[in-house]
């Protein structure tokens, strides 16, 4: 019979590794998307899976304190997110393009 | 006097000289600075001469007058003082360095008057006696190390003289490196005795020199005394050394007359004379010695057949002879060996001082297939060339006959002579009479093959005196040394130079076969004398044949001996040789060796290290490729890498 | 205070000019003031007590007191002729600079001064750290003067000579560091970087075994001076330097900074590692060997006069290492001589050097020939300074040339026997040039003078005598009487060689002018 | 848990609020007067004042081993001086602002709003002892650079630069977050103060813990421009303008190596053996990728740039010896003062660098520094100043801040580190003596832009003078530096 406890009894890994695929998918959107604009989403997405393993630490160590982090780092998601869109807007005013591979005339 | 302040005067009178020209030397006044140089050495020989009486009136076994002025290096047990000291071997030298060197002075005035460089030259003069002086009377071999090196230094000046002559130059040139060569080897011999000894001065050194005979090539004694001798070889012109004294020739003819003839070349013999106790004590030293005496004076001697420059001729003779005194001291007669020195200083200066007015009356011409029939040119310069032919070839009773026979028994009768030595001492006589008959004839007697654009003059008598002087000198210089066989006959005249050397001159060890039964071998002392006379006049005969008898023969003679007569014209090629074989390889490899070790190796290593630096540089630089996530790659590789190396290890 | 002021007082001269107003003025002030400076530095000789073997006029302040470094000075035997030659230099090679720098004077001149301190206080500098800002601080003039008034390849001359320079000391700095962390074990608990702190240490030696304290400490410090001497086969860096470096430049190099480096291996090298410096003798008395020979065979096909002379430089210089490796009163006395009679004798011949490229714009001694005619007082000084390079007796080199063959003799005979070859090929590259450049008939640039009067060769000018008379004079003066000179070493030599296992040094304040 | 807010908070954090304060005047002023750009000279006071005003309280409150607000932020001797470089820094910035082409004009009030409050995101940085204050100084510092890069007159690269820098910024902010949340998971506290006590322990025994660490390690590396996390830093600092770059270079390296030292000061080092040969060759790779890149660089910027990260690798050794040693305040203060060093000489060249730059697109090159000396001796002897301190040439300042930060290396044993180090000396020489040959020995006509710069000068000249004389009195500054951390 095929053991399916692990889906039954959700435990601090189940949260981990969540957080960590999303992690993931978000650095790999980082390493592989070329729209700026997505390229900020991904970003988020690693805000969020963190935001989702602090909460977890914070449920299984009963710390509350974790879950207090969890609204600094969307504060700061948002200011980033700001920051990072106001960026885009200009460049895209003056460039018309959002295409990061655009932007590689600093180099060597 | 005061010792102290005649030697000052007797050092410092040339230097004085050599400042006064030496400031002045643009100016072409030779009789002022004529005047002065030779003034400066006549000074010189003024007190020469009262040193020598000052020793003549000292009791036989103090005969030494030792100064010191300072302290010249002192580093832990080594002291050099700048001590001098007259004793009966360098009271000697001082007579014929002054003493000759006044008449060469005097000579050069009137050989050098038309030189605008004359003023110069008689500071170089006044220079190199300064240095001789140094050389014979420092009394540690540092100090005569001195004197050693200051007369290569003046003999370079004065080679290259006219040194606007390429050739000149390079001459001066090659002297001094030969020069070099050898005393490279002197210091090396000086640095074995000043370890085994702990002193340089020759006064110490001969007072510690062993008294048993050192046996062994590699004893420190044997080895010191060996590369004093190659040092010798260097400054006395012998074999393998002596290929610079012929070049020598290049400078002006009373140079070669005072310093490549009577005085610096037999600095080597002077030296081992004065250390004759440390060579006495070294047999294989002075087999070799001895050995390179008789080989340098056959094998010059056989050059000096083929040479047409009349100073060329005189210059292998020179190296003949003074391979004749090392053959002296390399059996052991120190005594005649200085004697030759002293007979050879006067009558070579006297034929070179005669070349030299030769040579003026002739315009500077030097080959003497261009002279003949000088004599009713310049009577006085024949005579007194006559005087000194007469002396080399050992015409009995002219002063080379006493010394050259002194040194022919010996090398037969020493208990460090032996058969062989005595043959080529003989076939050198020979050969001697026979290059020195032909010289006679070829320039002063037989037929004029003059230039007809030629008159030549006798020379003026300030170039005459000097050379009748020493045409006397050559003459009965040699009764000084009489040998008993032929004082005996000839009223009992005692041997005064080996009285007055007796004293200074250490005795072989084994040497009671002459001492005392000299009697017994009279009839081959004769024997032997007559034998090689007879030999030398039959020589000197058939060379007087074949230049003006049968003037043609020696042409023939030439003929058969083709090859073999242009390898000996070539002095046996030994200086292609050492082009081929020393020098051309090393200038090349040293080009070799700058290219590739500097420029191909250690700046290519430098380079190289820039390269590499460079290129990680070329590699980090191309990891910035400006594309912002390959560079969100390498911290994602980072982390990885990072992470696997902290968690997993 | 003498000796602060004689490290001070050229940087106080420097700042003097810096702020100096008058353009044309420039260089008889900085003749005047190093004249004053050569007189304080006699000043000092005086009063300096050549009987006493440890250091004099000692001055010690706290600097850091954190790691235990001092502004410590203090000056014995064996550098107080180097001060002697530094100084004197110094108003030689303004004079000389007359002609041949005529653009940026003042910087030139400020450069001079700080090289001059520097240099001062490497010399005198007894503490570790104080050494090493000395030392490095000596880089920058120098590589501006090259860099700045040089000849035609200056840039590359001039980096190549820093970073050459500079690799080598870094590592000496490491050494100093980790030496002053072993010092509490002599001090009682205090980090200290003073040299006589250092001597008390007992540094580890294994032989034969490479990384051990010692032997890696040896090699830090003997190679940052190797580079500086420079020791065959470092000395690429020198020949181009000297040959790009304006005259005053070659002389300060030759006369004195390779002086840094063989003074160091005294100062530093000997005394701190006794055991490494005895058990690796051998390499550098062969390194030396090879520099004495292979500086003077490569020398022997240069086609450039300067370069010629930088060759010759590498294998005097190769004499005195062997001369100090070998440890005996000959070897080193005769090393610590052979440093005067270089800087003399080399610094002459660049002198003389520059003196015809001024007039001429040409080195190459392919070009010259009969120059003995058209200048015969400038062919009789460079005769004369010739005959001091190949060591004739009568000159000064021969004293030192002499006591290092005579001390490596006593060390190993094999090593006189191959090194004395030196004097035969120094007499063959030496005259072979002379002989291109002075003798046979007119070459090139004399026959092309003789004919454009405006290229004439003029002989020396007054002032390029009074530039080489005091070179000259102390070429005879140190070679007839070099107890005039070598008596202020005596002392401390004997002191070095004596207790070089436990070297220590007594230190002797300031005397009061008069009490002696 | 006393939550309680009392005066000395206030007291404590007031350079903080002062700055923010004065950050608000010149903007106000501006958007008062219809949104017009205002003398300034006058904004340019203000700021100063503000930064002086700052720096005063810190002097005076900071240093005192207090912490406010519960512990989270500490006022320690860190705090003070990298605290007190990072203001000196600001205020060096600030000038060059002032007057270069690509940051002077209609935006100033907005820049020195930035700056001021990005100095402001530093000194929460320095002070934090919570892992999650010093996240949001990190940020504040951050997206103000990110702004005000962006804010430059030149319109190309240095918007691409903000792009950068805020895209691997975030990216890099996000690792170091990720870390923090492990860190908390597994040790249930993210005060520094907290984790000293069992940090050691804790890495030994906890992998979460462990790679937590090793996280938020990464982050900084990252701040600090460690190799391999270095390569934004030359594209960014090129991009940048010029007085931003030193800003970057000098403040933000200072306050972030500051907060790497208290994360270090936790002894994680002392248990993780690997973490800690990790970041030992990270160090090794840093130094030589720095300086053998900067070797190839034309662009002057550039080649500062490369040498940033250069140093940084310097700094990491000493950060090293600060993390494994027992009296860390020694190995610390040798970190810190390297830091005043580096941002002195640093900021010097910049301030040089800035002058030089006739238009905002105006990119020097090594070349462009020909003739340099005969038009401006005292710029050009400056600069070579601050060069041959930066390659660590005695007695200039560069050279004690290399020798202080060695000898703490060699103390603890690190020999080899600092063998590398005094190598990639060596190896930088090449690059720094490159603009003195072109500024003496080469001809040209290299010379400043020609609108008035006095400002600038003004602190070229300090700078230089402080270079040049504070090597020799730099052993009280040390021992100052070493009891305020002890």
């Amino acid at each position: 019979m095929l053991e399916t406890s692990f889906l039954n009894n959700i435990g601090l890994e189940h949260y981990l590794v969540l957080s960590a695929v999303l992690f993931s998918l978000g650095m790999a959107g980082v390493l592989l998307r070329r729209n700026l604009i997505v390229l900020m989403m991904s970003i988020e997405l690693m805000l969020n899976a963190i935001n989702i393993s602090f909460v977890a630490f914070s449920k299984f160590n009963n710390n509350p304190e974790g879950q207090v982090m969890v609204f600094f780092v969307m504060t700061i998601a948002a200011a980033e997110a700001a920051v990072g869109l106001a960026l885009a807007v200009s460049i895209f005013k003056r460039f018309k393009e959002v295409n990061i591979r655009f932007f590689e005339h600093l180099k060597g | 006097m005061n010792h102290q302040i005649l030697i000052a005067i007797l050092l410092l009178s040339p230097v004085v000289g050599f400042l006064l020209n030496g400031v002045r030397f643009k100016s072409a006044n030779y009789v002022l600075a004529g005047s002065i140089a030779t003034g400066a050495v006549f000074v010189s020989f003024i007190c020469s001469v009262l040193l020598f009486l000052d020793l003549v009136s000292m009791p036989a076994e103090n005969r030494r007058i030792a100064v010191e002025f300072f302290t010249w290096i002192a580093v832990d047990n080594l002291k050099i003082n700048a001590g001098f000291v007259v004793d009966q071997i360098s009271s000697i030298m001082i007579l014929i360095i002054t003493g000759v060197g006044t008449l060469i002075h005097l000579f050069s005035i009137g050989y050098m008057h038309h030189d605008k460089g004359v003023t110069k030259y008689f500071a170089y003069l006044n220079l190199f006696i300064f240095n001789m002086l140094i050389l014979v009377l420092g009394d540690s071999l540092l100090t005569m190390f001195v004197g050693w090196e200051g007369v290569g230094l003046c003999s370079y000046l004065l080679i290259g003289f006219w040194f606007s002559d390429s050739a000149k130059a390079a001459a001066g040139m090659k002297a001094f490196i030969t020069n070099r060569i050898g005393d490279a080897a002197f210091i090396i011999g000086m640095f074995i005795l000043f370890m085994t000894f702990g002193t340089l001065n020759m006064h110490e050194l001969n007072a510690l020199a062993p008294t048993t005979i050192e046996a062994s090539w590699l004893g420190a004694v044997t080895l010191a005394t060996l590369m004093l001798f190659i040092g010798a070889t260097g400054k006395s012109a012998q074999i393998p050394l002596y290929v610079w004294l012929p070049d020598a020739m290049a400078g002006p003819t009373p140079v070669s007359a005072l310093i490549h003839a009577a005085t610096m070349v037999t600095a080597g013999v002077y030296m081992i004379i004065r250390l004759n106790p440390l060579f006495i004590a070294a047999p294989n030293t002075m087999f070799v010695i001895a050995t390179i005496g008789a080989a340098t004076a056959v094998m010059a001697a056989i050059i000096g057949l083929t040479q047409y420059d009349i100073k060329k001729v005189l210059a292998y003779s020179t190296v003949s002879q003074l391979g004749y005194m090392f053959l002296a001291v390399g059996v052991g007669a120190f005594g005649a060996g200085m004697m030759h020195l002293m007979t050879h200083a006067f009558f070579k200066a006297l034929m070179f001082l005669g070349s030299g007015s030769v040579i003026h009356g002739m315009h500077e011409e030097q080959d003497i297939r261009k002279m003949g029939g000088l004599k009713k040119y310049m009577p006085i310069t024949h005579f007194t060339f006559l005087m000194g032919w007469l002396a080399i070839i050992g015409f009995p009773l002219f002063s080379g006959f006493f010394s050259k026979d002194e040194i022919l028994w010996n090398a037969f009768s020493s208990p460090r002579g032996g058969e062989l030595f005595w043959i080529a001492g003989v076939i050198g006589a020979i050969l001697t009479a026979f290059y020195m008959t032909r010289l006679m004839a070829l320039t002063f007697w037989g037929k004029s093959r003059l230039d007809s654009k030629v008159h030549p003059h006798e020379s003026s008598l300030i170039m005459t005196i000097p050379l009748m002087i020493l045409a006397i000198l050559s003459v009965v210089g040699g009764f000084v040394g009489v040998p008993h066989v032929i004082g005996q006959y000839l009223g009992h005249i005692p041997n005064f130079w080996e009285q007055w050397l007796e004293p200074v001159i250490r005795a072989i060890p084994a040497n009671e076969f002459v001492a005392t039964h000299a009697a017994d071998h009279e009839g081959l002392e004769w024997s032997l004398m007559g034998t090689s006379v007879a030999l030398v006049m039959i020589s000197a005969l058939t060379a007087f044949y074949f230049y003006i008898i049968k003037p043609g023969t020696s042409e023939k003679v030439r003929k058969i001996f083709g090859p073999v007569y242009n390898f000996v014209n070539h002095k046996y090629f030994v200086d292609e040789f050492y082009f081929a074989a020393v020098i051309n390889p090393i200038v090349k490899q040293s080009q070799n060796l700058w290219f590739y070790v500097d420029v191909h190796f250690i700046d290519k290593m430098t380079y190289w290290t820039a390269d590499i630096v460079k290129g990680g540089g070329r590699v980090a630089k191309s990891f910035q490729t400006g594309n912002m996530q390959q560079y969100a790659m390498y911290i994602g590789v980072g982390i990885v890498v990072v992470l696997s190396f902290v968690l997993m290890r | 205070m003498i000796l602060s002021t004689l490290i001070f007082l050229p940087i106080v001269f420097a700042l003097i000019l810096t702020a100096w107003p008058q353009k044309s003025t420039i260089r008889q002030l900085a003749l005047g003031f190093s004249l004053l400076q050569f007189a304080v530095s006699i000043l000092m000789l005086k009063d300096f007590d050549s009987g006493f073997a440890g250091l004099q006029f000692v001055e010690k302040f706290s600097w850091i007191e954190r790691f235990g470094i001092s502004y410590f000075v203090g000056i014995d035997g064996i550098s107080v002729m180097l001060v002697m030659l530094t100084t004197f230099l110094m108003p030689i090679m303004i004079l000389a600079s007359w002609k041949s720098i005529d653009e940026k004077i003042k910087g030139f001149h400020i450069a001079l001064f700080v090289l001059q301190s520097a240099m001062l206080g490497s010399f005198l500098a007894v503490d570790a750290i104080l050494f090493y800002v000395f030392w490095e601080m000596s880089l920058v003039p120098m590589y501006f003067i090259v860099g700045v008034w040089g000849g035609a390849r200056k840039i590359y001359a001039t980096v190549k000579f820093f970073i050459y320079t500079m690799a080598g000391s870094v590592l000496m700095l490491l050494a100093i560091i980790f030496m002053m962390r072993l010092t509490p074990e002599v001090t009682g608990g205090n980090i200290s970087a003073s040299l006589l702190d250092f001597y008390k240490l007992k540094i580890p030696f294994v032989a034969g075994e490479f990384f051990t304290a010692q032997t890696l400490l040896f090699f830090a410090f003997a190679l940052a001076f190797a580079i500086k001497v420079p020791l065959f086969p470092l000395h690429t860096w020198l020949p181009d330097a000297h040959v790009e470096a304006p005259t005053p430049g070659s002389v300060v190099l030759a006369g004195v900074m390779l002086k840094m480096g063989t003074y160091c291996y005294l100062r530093w090298v000997l005394p701190l590692f006794p055991e490494a410096s005895a058990h690796y003798a051998w390499l550098f008395i062969a390194l030396g060997v090879i520099g004495i020979i292979y500086g003077a065979l490569v020398a022997m096909i240069q086609p450039d006069v300067k370069k010629l002379v930088a060759y010759s430089s590498v294998s005097h210089m190769g004499y005195i290492i062997i001369g100090i490796f070998v440890m005996n009163s000959f070897g080193v006395s005769g090393a610590l001589y052979q440093m005067l009679n270089h800087g003399i004798s080399t610094g002459a011949l660049f002198l003389l050097i520059g003196m015809i490229y001024e007039r001429t714009h040409s080195r190459e001694i392919s070009k010259y020939g009969g120059l003995a005619k058209a200048m015969p007082w400038y062919t009789i000084a460079f005769v004369i300074v010739t005959m001091s390079s190949i060591a004739v007796p009568m000159t000064n080199g021969f004293i030192g040339e002499f006591l290092i063959l005579l001390g490596s003799y006593k060390y190993n005979p094999w090593i006189a026997c191959v090194s004395v070859s030196g004097v035969v090929l120094g007499a063959a590259y030496m005259l072979w040039m002379v002989k291109k450049v002075f003798f046979g008939p007119a070459g090139e640039i004399v026959s092309h003078a003789a004919v454009d009067k405006e290229h004439a060769l003029h002989d020396l000018s007054a002032r390029e005598i009074a530039v080489l008379v005091p070179m000259l004079v102390l070429i005879f003066w140190m070679g007839l009487f070099p107890n005039h000179f070598m008596d202020y070493s005596k002392k401390s030599i004997d002191h070095l060689i004596a207790n070089q296992q436990n070297y220590s040094l007594e230190l002797r304040a300031e005397v009061k002018m008069g009490d002696k | 848990m006393n939550n309680s807010i009392g005066l000395s908070d206030i007291l404590l954090i007031s350079p903080l609020i002062v700055l923010f304060l004065f950050s608000l005047i010149p903007l106000t002023g501006k958007v008062l007067n219809n949104n017009k750009e205002q003398n300034p000279a006058s904004s340019l006071i203000v700021a100063l004042i503000g930064l002086c005003v700052a720096g005063g309280l810190l002097v005076v409150f900071g240093g005192s081993d207090q912490t406010a607000f519960n512990g989270q932020l500490l006022f320690d001797g860190l705090t003070q001086w990298a605290g007190l470089i990072a203001l000196l820094a600001a205020a060096g910035g600030l000038i060059m602002m002032y007057e270069n082409t690509s940051t002077q004009g209609k935006q100033f009030s907005e820049l020195i709003f930035l700056t001021m409050n990005s100095i402001l995101g530093m000194l929460i940085l320095v002070s934090a002892v919570n892992l999650i204050t010093l996240f949001i100084g990190l940020e504040l510092m951050s997206l103000s650079l990110y702004l005000m890069i962006a804010m430059s007159n030149e319109q190309k690269i240095s918007k691409e630069a903000a792009i950068k820098y805020f895209v691997l910024g975030s990216f890099a902010s996000a690792i170091f977050l990720y870390g923090v949340s492990f860190v908390f998971g597994s040790a249930n506290t993210v005060n520094i103060v907290d984790l000293m006590a069992n940090a050691a322990t804790l890495v030994k025994t906890n992998k979460i813990f462990l790679f937590g660490m090793s996280f938020i390690t990464i982050g900084f590396c990252f701040k600090v421009s460690i190799a391999p996390f270095h390569a934004w830093t030359p594209d960014v600092y090129q991009g940048a303008p010029t007085p931003i770059t030193s800003y970057m270079a000098t403040a933000v390296k200072t306050v972030s190596f500051a907060a790497f030292l208290r994360v270090m000061a936790t002894q994680t080092l002392n248990g993780s053996q690997n973490l800690f040969d990790v970041l030992q060759w990270l160090a090794v790779i840093t130094m030589t990728v720095g300086n053998v890149a900067a070797i190839m660089q034309t662009n002057f910027k550039r080649t500062l740039a490369y040498s940033s990260i250069s140093h940084s690798g310097y700094l990491l050794v000493g950060l090293i010896t600060a993390g494994i040693s027992q009296n860390s305040s020694y190995s610390a203060a040798s970190v810190l003062f390297y830091l005043l060093t580096y941002s002195v000489m640093t900021m010097g060249a910049f301030a040089v660098l800035s002058m030089m730059e006739k238009s905002e697109n105006h990119f020097l090159t090594n070349e462009d520094f020909s003739g340099f000396a005969k038009n401006q001796p005292l710029l050009a002897f400056c600069l070579t100043v601050f060069l041959l301190s930066l390659a660590g040439l005695p007695p200039l300042l560069g050279f004690f801040g290399k020798l202080y930060l060695f000898s703490a290396a060699v103390n603890e044993g690190l020999m080899w580190l600092a063998l590398w180090g005094v190598i990639n000396s060596v190896i930088s020489v090449f690059y720094y003596l490159r603009p003195i040959v072109m500024m003496y020995m080469k001809d040209g006509n290299a010379d400043i832009a020609e609108h008035p710069q006095q400002a600038t000068t003004v602190l070229v000249v300090v700078a230089a003078i402080f270079i040049l004389i504070a090597g020799l009195f730099s052993g009280p500054l040390f021992t100052l530096f070493e009891k305020s951390l002890g």
